[in-house]
This record gives C-alpha cells, structure tokens and sequence, in this order.
C-alpha cells in the first residue's frame, strides 16, 4: 500500500497518470477553482495551513481511507496560497483492484477532508469592495 | 491564566487577528473553558465555536482537556479543503 | 453541455487531463488490464464490440447520464481489439459543478456500461492450455 | 422461417461460431420463439440467454418482437465493458 502527501505551494501542476501495478482501477480527482463564489465574481482562492497540523491531518486521513478501503495506492496533493480561478487546488489519486472500493476511498475522503483537515479558503474578489481582496498594486500604477 | 490562542481563515478575518490573547480564571482551565471565553473575547466568533475544534500542540483535544501555559493552542474551525 | 464517446483501437493512449470551464470536479476513471483473470496468469484482454450499435448506446448511455446528473460534460473511451496487462482499456472523464454530482454519474455510468453497452472480453492467457489464447508465433520461431 | 443470429465474445466461444442459422416453425416468428430454438440449438448458451437480450437491426428489443427474415439479429449477452 502506497500512500502519498503533498501540500504545495500555489496551483497543482498537471502530473501524468497514476498507474500502480496489480490495480484494475485508477481514479482521479481534481478540484478546480470556480469562476464565482456565493454569485460574485472571483479571481482566486487563498488556501491557508497550519503546519506541520495540516499535513500530519491529512496524512492521517490518507492512511486510515487506504486501509479501510483495502486500497492499493492513494496520493493527495492540496494547494496552500493563492490559486487562480480555473487551476487545480486538490488533486486526489486512487489505486484499487476493483473499481467499487475506489470510489467509496474517494467519496469518503473528501467528505472527511472537508471536516477534519485543517485548511482554509478565503476568496479574493475582482473588486475592491468584497470583504476580502487581492494584494493590489499602488494607486495608479497601472493602466 | 494568560493564554494565546491561534486563530485561521474565515476565524481570524471574523475576529480581525490571527491570535487572541485571554486571560482564563480557573484555577486548572480546561478547552471548555476556553471556548466559553472566546465567545465573550470575540462575540463574531461565537456562531462559529459549536462546530469548531481546538488543537493542543497541533493535536486536535476534547473539551475536558487540560490547558498548561507552554501549550500551543488553535482554535480549528470554518475549515474546506478540497 | 459536451459529450464524446470514442471506440479505440488497441490500448487508450494517455489523455492529458480534460478540464472544462466553470467546472468545479473534475473526475477520471481508467480502467487498467489486470495481471490475473481469476488467478490464473493473464497476458492480455480481447475486447470485441457489435458495430455500430456498440457506439451507438455507449453515446445514448453518455448522454442520459450527463443529463440525469447535470453534468457540464461526459467524455469515454473504450478500447477494441487487444490490450497487454497493464495497459488502459477504459477511460470515463466527468466534468461537473460540484463533486457529488460527479461522483454519482460516474458510478452510474459504468454499472449501466457493464449491463447496457454490447461489449465482450476474452482473456488471452499466457498458458496454451487456457480456454483462450493469444495467436502465437509459429511453434520453435522465438525463444 | 430460417435466421441466422449473430454471437459475440463469450457466447461465440461457448457456441463454437459467431453465427448460428436456425429454423423458426411458428408463422410469425418472436424473439421469444428465437430464445427458446436457441437453446435447444446450442445447449451450452442456454445458461446464459436468460440474461441476454436480443438486438433487431441494432436496438434492443423485448422478446415480443416480430422477426422478419431480412433482420440483423444479435444476440447480446455475457457482456463486461469498462
């Protein structure tokens, strides 16, 4: 059983396919950040940890999921810092022999996840009204 | 006793810091006492402390937990990963 | 809303990730050929499929699913002929708002494949005693 | 009224052909009537056909279906895409 955490920094670049041998089934997750939050316009999400909680959590969580679900493999990578609107936040790769457990690892993982994992997400606003904005460049600097 | 407590995301904006330092009366606090306490500290915070955790050097405790004056304390809530 | 359904040839070549805009989850399933089919040695799996109807209800199939689910798109391939061990035969990709939705559609989706796409596999055994075998070299041509 | 069915995969295998031509005796033919000569034709699908359906002309069809002796019949079973 093969289990792999990364937390990094900004956007998940694309990785290749996660093949492990013996496994019938490979799933991917990949969590992309939406154009809109609550209706408003948005240009990126900010992630924050709380290290090293935040990765000790989630490594906690990868291995109880790979063993519960018999699974033969499971490698999550979540962002921490800025992403932009449209690039991958949270990607979650699952081996199993049978496709069934690997879909039950994936769903149960995410519910989990989102209520145990230490991470947080604060959305920057294309305006600067939002509650919460962008770093921004001097007045005027720019066009 | 003096304690500080980490504050994150959603939580630190609410209360407009990322610590908040808080002075407990009883003589041995425990996390419960702490939660009753933010929520006086920091009234934004308070709709939010039911659903939330607390960590004790980064582990997450129950309420009956013991707080020692050398602990690392983080208050875990409003969290969405993924 | 995007559908593709794809019959291919031999092994699914790799696919780089399939990303749609506004989508929140983007979820892929690849189905691998195992080394074993049961227990005994495997060297590859002979897909056949019933043209064109195999086509035909795999992209009626895609596109009742995309729609049951509100997905923002369904993409599948599906492999005909020979594909070695190790090698993907089967890829569903499933762009949608949300995870759950996603999630959902996809398990759908292959359990409606398995009963509703005409679609056979015959084991090529590594053995020449196996009920199937792969043609072969002519006897004493190769070590 | 003779037919010829097409077979597939596993059931080819069992069969020993990827065609079988039978004889239906009933005036007007159903899949049904087809079911039932197939079985007796070819005794080693018989455990599989009460799994499998038949395709007219590409589509699927219930065993109600009427056969005309220009139809492409299919018979669909023992299938395992994905």
């Amino acid at each position: 059983m093969q289990v792999d955490v990364e937390l990094h920094p900004g956007p998940l670049p694309p990785a290749p396919p996660w093949h492990i041998d013996t496994a019938g089934a490979a799933i991917r997750f990949e969590g992309v950040v939406r154009p809109t939050e609550q209706g408003q316009p948005l240009v990126a999400l900010d992630y924050q940890q709380y290290p090293p909680m935040t990765e000790r959590e989630l490594r906690r969580l990868a291995e109880q999921i790979a063993q519960q679900h018999g699974l033969l493999g499971l490698r999550v990578a979540h962002s921490h810092g800025r992403v932009p609107v449209g690039k991958v936040s949270f990607r979650l790769d699952v081996a199993s022999k049978h496709r069934a457990e690997g879909l039950a690892a994936m769903d149960a993982f995410i519910n989990r996840l989102k209520r145990e994992v230490p991470l947080w997400k604060l959305p920057v606003y294309a305006t600067a009204s939002a509650p919460t904005s962008a770093p921004t460049h001097p007045e005027g600097a720019t066009p | 006793m003096q304690v500080t407590v980490k504050l994150f995301g959603p939580q630190a904006q609410l209360a407009g810091c990322e610590t908040l330092t808080l002075t407990l009366d009883a003589p041995q606090p425990t996390c419960g006492d702490l939660r009753i306490a933010l929520a006086d500290a920091a009234p934004p915070l308070a709709p939010s402390l039911p659903a939330s955790r607390f960590a004790v050097n980064h582990e997450y405790v129950p309420d009956d937990q013991r707080i020692s004056t050398d602990d690392e304390l983080a208050l875990i809530g409003m969290i969405s990963g993924g």
